[in-house]
C-alpha cells in the first residue's frame, strides 16, 4: 500500500474529489494548510504597517491507496488539480506499511 | 458642559431654551426640563455603549488573538474602577459642590456624591444625571489610553496607573476647562472633550508607549488585527455613541444638540473619506482599517467644536483630520518608530489638537458659508480665540505629559508594568487571566 | 416624514400633539418641540445603527470569510459617501427649501445644506436634525442594493454608481413620495419607506444581479454563510435600530410613535415565525438564517403601514410578509436561478411591495379588530386607496428598474463592474483592500 | 411599573413630575406627557436590545461552538413567540383592562390587545407604549431561562415550555406585583424586576436544570466558552440596555428616572469589581468571564431596588451581590454538581432574592448616606417591609418552582425534552436547525 | 521506530490519550482534519440553497514510536476510538529512519 | 528523496524558514497543530469550572528534500527552533517515494 500526499489549490477540492472517485478511491484525509514556495504571497497592510504573507492557503489530501491504485490516483489529481498556473501544488508518495480499520480490527487493504 | 459655559452659551445660541427651563420651574416647582432630561438619559446610555461594547471592540479586534480578552478585561475593568472612582472623589475634584470653583481643582464637597440627591437639579437636569453623564467620559478617556500599552502591559499596573492618571491628571484638566477653572474663564471652547478627553488619553498613550517600550518583535514581525470584522463593528458603535457625546453635550434637546449631531456625522463621514483617499492615492487600494481609523479622526477632531461649527466647517475639520492624521500615524510608526499599538496619540492627540484649534477658526460667525456659532466668552476675534486655545492645547499637553510620565514611573516602582518575554509570547489572556479568547471547531 | 403628510396626519391622529407644538412656539418664540426632539436625536442614532453595525453584519456574516471585509467596507464607506453627497446636493433634490414644492424633485436651495441653521425649524423640530434623520435613510437604501451584488463587485464600481443612484433615483422618489411631489399628493401612504426604501432598493438589487451575472460557481459550489452568529447580531440591531426609523417617522414623541413601534414589533415578530413555519413544514427543520430572515421581511413590509395600522393588522401583515418573502426566495434562486447574493430583492422588494399593498387595506377605520388609523388625503375606501398605492408600486418599480438599469451600464463603461473571476477566487477582501477579516489562532 | 405602584411612588418622589402630566392633560385633552413618552419609546429600544442581541450573545459565547446557533436561535424565537404570545393574552393576564383589578389575575379585557388604540393612554404615555414596554420584560424572562437548559434541550420543547410558563408563572407574577395584584398591596417593593424577572427565571432555571440533568460529560470533560469575545460584547450591550429596563421602569424622564440609572450603573461597577477581587484572591487570577459574571448579578441585584435607594446604598448592594453570586455558583456547581450551564440561578436567582430584600433595608429614609426614597405602601420601618419582602421572594420562589416542574413534565409527556446523546455530541446546530455557526477559513 | 497516523472521531481523544499512556505512550501530534469516507456527512440548508456536506471533522493522531510499542499502541487507539458505527477511523502505521529532539539534538529512540 | 517532518513552537517559524532558505531549502507546507508530551499546558478556569489544556499549539512543517539535503536541513531546524526549553520539538525523517509536480507533471528531484 503507499499514501499519497497532495497539496492543492483549495478551490480545486471538488473536482479533484471527483476524480478520485472515479477512479475507485473513496477515501480521504483532508487539512488545511500553508503553503510556502514559488508562488508569491500577497501583502497586507494596516495602518501603514505591511507584512508580506509568504505562506498562501492550500489543502492537504491524504489517501491511502493499494499500490496498483498509486498510478490513477496520480493521474487522477495531476488532471483535475491542475490549472496551469505557479503553485497548483505536488504529489508525494511513501510506502505504507499497514492499515487498521478501528471500527471493526479490518487489516491491510481490507481497511481501505 | 460646566455651568458658565453653559450659562454663556445661553446667552448665545441656547436662548431659545432657556425659557422653557425657567417655564419648567415656574410650574412644577423645580428646574428639571423633562426632554432635556429624556436626551440626557439617553445620551448617557449612548456614551456608556461607546466605551462597552463600543471602543473594547475597536481595539480588541487589533491585537493578535491571544492578547484580545486582555483589551476587552482591561476595557471592562476600567468602566467598573473608573465608575466607582468617579462617585468617591473623582466628580467632585473635577466638578466641585458649590457654585462658585476655585481655578484648578473642584472642592470635596460632593465626595460619595454627598450632594447628588434624588431631586437636586444641575443645568435643569437631574444632578443625578448629569453626574453619570460625567462618568462615562471619565470612563471612556482612561480606556482610550490602554491602545497605547497594548499586549504588553501587566493588568495590576493598568489598574493603579488608571486610578491614579484619572485623580491627577482627568480630573483637573476635566475641571479647568468644565468645572469652572482657568481655561473655562479664558473662554475656550471645548464642547465636548477636545483637551479633557482627546489630548488628555492621547498625549497620555505618547507617554505610556515611550516609557513602557515597544512589542517584543516591532516592527519586524507581523501584528495585524486578528479580527478586522470586531473592529467595524466597534467602529460603528463608537460612531452611533458618538452622537450622546457631542449632541449630549448640549445638555439639551434643542437646535444645538440638532447641530452638534449633525456636524459631528458629517466630520466622521469626511475624515473616513479622506483617510480613504489618502491610502488609495499613496497605497493604491483603500482599506476598511483605514476609513474605520479615519473616522475616529473625524469623530475626534470635531469634539471640542461640535457646539460652535456649522455644516460646512464640519466638513473642512473632517478632511483635515482624516488627512493629518494619516500621515502622523504614518510618521510616529515608520518614522520615529514609536510603538503606540493601536495609534492613540496620532489619531485622538493629534485630532483633538487639530480640532481644539480649527474651532478658533470655525467658530467665527463671519465666515460665510463656513460660520460657526460664536466665540467663547470674552473673546471678539478669531486671533483672540485661537490664542486662548492654543494655551489650552499647550497647557493640557504639558501637564498630561509630565503627570503622565512621573505617575509611570512611580507605579514602575511598585509592579512591573510590562509581562516578561516569555508571558508576552505567550499572550496576555492565558498568563494574565487564564483564559483563551476563541475555541472555535 | 414630509410637510405635507405630516400636515395632513396631524388633522387626523397627530391632533392631539400639535397644540403641545404650538404652545412651545408661544411660550419662546420658536417653534420645535423639545419633547420630540428628544425622541428624534435618539431615532437618528438609532437608524444610523441600523447600518453601521446592524446592516453590515447581517450581511458580511452571509458571505464567505474571503469577502467578509469588502461587505462591510462597502457598507461603510457608503455611510461616508452618501452622508456627504446627501449635504452636498441630495438633501436638496428630495425636500429642497420652498414651502411649495413641484412634483418630481426639490428645489435648489438647499445646497451644501445652506438654509439649515442652528435655529431653523422643520415640522416642530430643528431642520438640522429633520436633515441628518433623512440622511440615515439616504445611507441605509443603497447600502441595501450591496447584498445584490456582494463577492464580486469592484468596489471602485459600486462607489461611482452608489453616487449615481443616489442622485437620480433615491433623491426623485423620496421627493414624490415625502417630499412634495406627485405621489405625496395623490395620498399615497408611506409612512417609513415601502416605496422610497423598500421598492428602490429592492429593484435595484433585481437589476444589479441580473446586470452582473451570477457569482462564479453559483449555484453548484457551496457559497455558505462564513458566520451566522453574526448576521444574527446584526439581525438584532436591525429589529432595534428599525423602531427608530419607523417610530422616528412619526417626527413626534406620542401616541402615533408608540403605535408604529408596536405594530413594527408586532410585524417583525410575525414575520419571524411565518418564516419559521415555512420551512419546518417544508424542509423539517427551522433554521436562524431564516427566522431573521423572516424578521426583515417582516418588518420591510411593515414599513409603509406603520403609521397607518393597528396591532392586529400588523401580525396578519407580518405573517403575509413571512410566508410571501419565503416562497419568493425561492423562486428566484431555485426557479429563476438569479443570483441576488443575499436575497434583496425577494425580502425588500417584495416585501416592500407587499406592505405599500396592504397598507391600502388595513388603513381602513372599518375593519373592526383590524381596523387602522385612516386612509391617505383625497381617499375614501380601501378601492381609492389600493389604487393610488398601485401607482406608487408600479411607478416606482418601472422608474428605478429603468434607472438602475441605465446607470450600471454606464459605469460599466468607464470601469469593470467586476472583479476578474481570479480575483473573485482569491477573494475581495485581499483583491480590493489588502487586508483579511480573520486571523484567529 | 404598575399604576398602583406608581400612584403611591408619585405622591413621594415623583411628585415633582405629576404636575407637568396634568399640565399637559389640560392643554391638550390628552393625558400623555411627550417628553415621558420620549423617553420610553428609547428605553423600549433598550430593553429590546437587551434580548437581541445583548443577552443571545452574552449566552451563546458561553456554550461550545457547535450549539451556538441553538442558543441564538433559542433567543431570537422567544422574542418573537413570547411577543405574540402577550398581544394575544398575555398583558391582558398580567395588567388587565379593568381600573381595579382582581389579586390573582388581570382580566380578559385586553385580549389581542383591544382596548389599545393610539391615543390610549396609560401612566402618562401612550397606552400602546406602556404594552411594548413590558411586552419586553415579557421577553426577556422567558430568555434568560434558556441558559440552564443550554447545548441538549430540544428546540420543540423549548417552545412549548416557554409558551405555558409564559401564561402560568410569568403573566401571574407580574399581576402580583405590577398589576394591581395581592403583593402590590402589601407594598412590595419591587421597581424593574427583582421578583417578577430575576426570581422566576432563575428558580425556573435552576428547576429546569434539575428536571433535565447536567449535559453529557459534565463535569469532567471541557465545555469552555467557545467565544468569550462574544460574550464580553453581550455583557456590554446588557449594562447599557439595563438603562432602559430599570431608569424606564420610572415610565417617566425625571430625577427617579436618573437616580435609578445612576444605582444601576454603580452596582453593576461594583458587581464587577467584587466578583473580580474574589476569583484575584481565590484563584490567583481576575478573569473576564469573572468581571462581566459579577456585572450581571449587580445588575440583577439591584433591579428590584433601582427605585427606592441612593447612591451608597447600590455600592453595598453591588459588592454583595458580586461577592454572594460568586459563592453561589461555585457551590451549585462544584458542591451540589447541578448543571445549571450557564449559572442562571446563582447570578440571577441568588442575585433576585439579594437585591429584593435588601431593598426592604435600604430604601429607608433613615440611614445616613446610605438612606434610600421611602418605604412601600403601608410599611412604616425596616422591618415591615423586610417581612413583606420575605413574603414576596418566598411565594414567588415556592410559586414559580412547583409550577415549572409541573410544566417541564407536562411538555415531557408529549416530546422528549432532550436530544439523544449522539444528537448532543454531533451538536445542536446540525441536528436541530441544519445550519452551523462558523465557517472561517 | 515507526510513525502511527490514527484518524479518530473528535470527542474520542480524551480517551485515547489515556488509552497511550496506558501503553506508555507520553508523546504526540493532533491535527484537526476533514474526512471523506463511508460515514455520510450532513445537509446545511441556507434559505433554500441546500448543501451537502460530504467532509466529516475528524483528529489525526501522529506518534512516533518504538517498533515494539507498535502493536500496544494500535490495541490501545482500536480499543478507545472505538463507538462501532462507521466512520470511527483508520490506522496508519509507516516507517520511521530518524527522530530528532530540537531542545538537545538528542537523535533515534532518545529522542522520542 | 526524504520527508522531514518538523514540530515547532509556532513563534520560530519565520526563525526556521530563514534557516532553511540558507540552505537552499525553498519549499514547504505547515500545519498548525497541537503537540503533547513533556511541555505542561496551562488551566483554564470559568466560573470555577477548571479545564487542564494538556495539548500546546504547535506547528508542524514538512518538506520534500533531495536525500543530500537531509543533514543540512536538520540542523539547520534544531539551531533556528532551538529556545533550550522543553517543548522545542521533533524531527521526523522518513522516506520519500516519489514526488510530482501538479502543474507540469515533473518527477522526482525535479519536482522539488
Ligand atoms: N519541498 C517541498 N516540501 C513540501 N511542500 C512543498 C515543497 N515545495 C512546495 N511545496 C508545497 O507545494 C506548494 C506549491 O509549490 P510552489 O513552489 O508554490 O509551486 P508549484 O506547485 O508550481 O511547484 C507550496 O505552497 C507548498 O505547500
Ligand atoms: N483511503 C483513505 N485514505 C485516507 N484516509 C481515509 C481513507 N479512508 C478513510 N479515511 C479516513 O477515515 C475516516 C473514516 O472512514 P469511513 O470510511 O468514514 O469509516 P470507517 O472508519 O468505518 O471505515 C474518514 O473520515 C477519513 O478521514
Ligand atoms: N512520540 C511523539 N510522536 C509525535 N509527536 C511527538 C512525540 N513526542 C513529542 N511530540 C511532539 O513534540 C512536541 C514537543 O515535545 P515535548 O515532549 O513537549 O518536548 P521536547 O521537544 O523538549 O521533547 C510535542 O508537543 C508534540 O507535538
Amino acid at each position: 500500500m503507499r499514501m499519497i500526499t497532495a497539496i492543492i489549490k483549495p478551490f480545486k477540492l471538488d473536482d479533484v474529489r471527483e476524480a478520485l472517485t472515479d477512479v475507485g478511491i473513496n477515501g480521504m484525509t483532508v487539512e488545511e494548510v500553508k503553503g510556502f514556495g514559488r508562488q508569491k504571497g500577497h501583502t497586507e497592510l494596516y495602518r501603514g504597517a505591511e507584512y508580506v504573507i509568504d505562506f498562501v492557503p492550500k489543502l492537504k489530501l491524504q489517501l491511502a491507496v493499494r499500490t496498483d491504485q498509486v498510478d490513477d490516483a496520480i493521474s487522477a489529481i495531476t488532471r483535475a488539480a491542475n490549472t496551469g498556473k505557479i503553485g497548483d501544488g505536488k504529489i508525494f508518495v511513501t510506502d505504507l506499511e499497514q492499515v487498521i480499520r478501528v471500527r471493526t480490527g479490518e487489516q491491510g487493504t481490507d481497511a481501505l | 458642559m460646566l455651568s458658565k459655559t453653559i450659562r454663556r452659551l445661553s446667552q448665545g445660541v441656547l436662548l431659545s431654551c432657556v425659557p422653557v427651563i425657567s417655564h419648567a420651574e415656574e410650574l412644577n416647582g423645580a428646574a428639571i426640563n423633562p426632554a432635556n432630561t429624556a436626551w440626557m438619559l439617553t445620551a448617557t446610555a449612548l456614551v456608556l455603549f461607546m466605551t462597552i461594547p463600543g471602543l473594547s471592540l475597536f481595539y480588541a479586534g487589533l491585537v493578535r488573538s491571544k492578547n484580545v480578552l486582555s483589551v476587552l478585561m482591561q476595557c471592562f475593568a476600567l468602566t467598573c474602577a473608573m465608575s466607582i472612582l468617579w462617585f468617591v472623589v473623582g466628580y467632585t475634584m473635577a466638578f466641585g459642590s458649590a457654585p462658585e470653583q476655585s481655578d484648578f481643582l473642584g472642592d470635596f464637597g460632593n465626595v460619595l456624591f454627598a450632594a447628588v440627591k434624588v431631586d437636586s437639579v444641575t443645568l435643569g437636569i437631574p444632578t443625578a444625571l448629569f453626574a453619570i453623564f460625567q462618568m462615562t467620559f471619565a470612563i471612556i478617556t482612561p480606556a482610550l489610553i490602554v491602545g497605547a500599552f497594548a499586549e504588553r502591559m501587566r493588568f495590576s499596573a493598568m489598574l493603579m496607573f488608571s486610578v491614579l492618571w484619572l485623580l491627577l491628571v482627568y480630573a483637573p484638566v476635566c475641571h479647568w476647562v468644565w468645572g469652572g477653572g482657568w481655561l473655562q474663564d479664558m473662554g475656550l471652547l471645548d464642547f465636548a472633550g477636545g483637551t479633557v478627553v482627546h489630548i488628555t488619553a492621547g498625549v497620555a498613550a505618547l507617554v505610556a508607549a515611550l516609557v513602557l517600550g515597544p512589542r517584543k518583535g516591532f516592527p519586524v514581525q507581523s501584528m495585524a488585527p486578528h479580527n478586522l470584522t470586531m473592529t467595524v463593528t466597534g467602529a460603528g458603535m463608537l460612531w452611533v455613541g458618538w452622537f450622546g457625546f457631542n449632541a449630549g453635550s448640549a445638555v439639551a434637546a434643542n437646535g444645538n444638540a440638532a447641530m452638534a449631531m449633525l456636524v459631528t456625522h458629517l466630520s466622521a463621514a469626511a475624515g473616513s473619506m479622506a483617510w480613504m483617499a489618502c491610502e488609495w492615492i499613496r497605497h493604491g487600494k483603500p482599506s476598511v482599517l483605514g476609513i474605520v481609523t479615519g473616522m475616529v479622526a473625524g469623530l475626534g477632531t470635531i469634539t471640542p467644536a461640535s457646539g460652535s461649527v456649522g455644516p460646512a466647517a464640519a466638513l473642512v475639520i473632517g478632511l483635515s483630520a482624516g488627512t493629518i492624521c494619516f500621515f502622523m500615524t504614518m510618521m510616529i510608526k515608520k518614522r520615529l518608530h514609536i510603538d503606540d499599538s493601536l495609534d492613540v496619540f496620532p489619531v485622538h492627540g493629534v485630532g483633538g489638537i487639530l480640532g481644539t484649534l480649527l474651532v478658533g477658526i470655525f467658530c467665527s460667525p463671519d465666515l460665510g458659508l463656513f460660520s460657526g456659532l460664536g466665540f467663547g466668552a470674552g473673546n471678539q476675534s478669531i486671533g483672540d480665540q485661537l490664542g486662548v486655545q492654543a494655551i489650552g492645547v499647550v497647557s493640557t499637553f504639558i501637564y498630561t505629559a509630565v503627570v503622565t510620565w512621573v505617575l509611570l514611573k512611580l507605579v514602575g516602582l511598585l509592579v512591573d508594568l510590562r509581562v516578561t518575554g516569555e508571558e508576552e509570547t505567550e499572550g496576555l489572556d492565558i498568563v494574565q487571566h487564564d483564559e483563551r479568547g476563541y475555541d472555535i471547531r
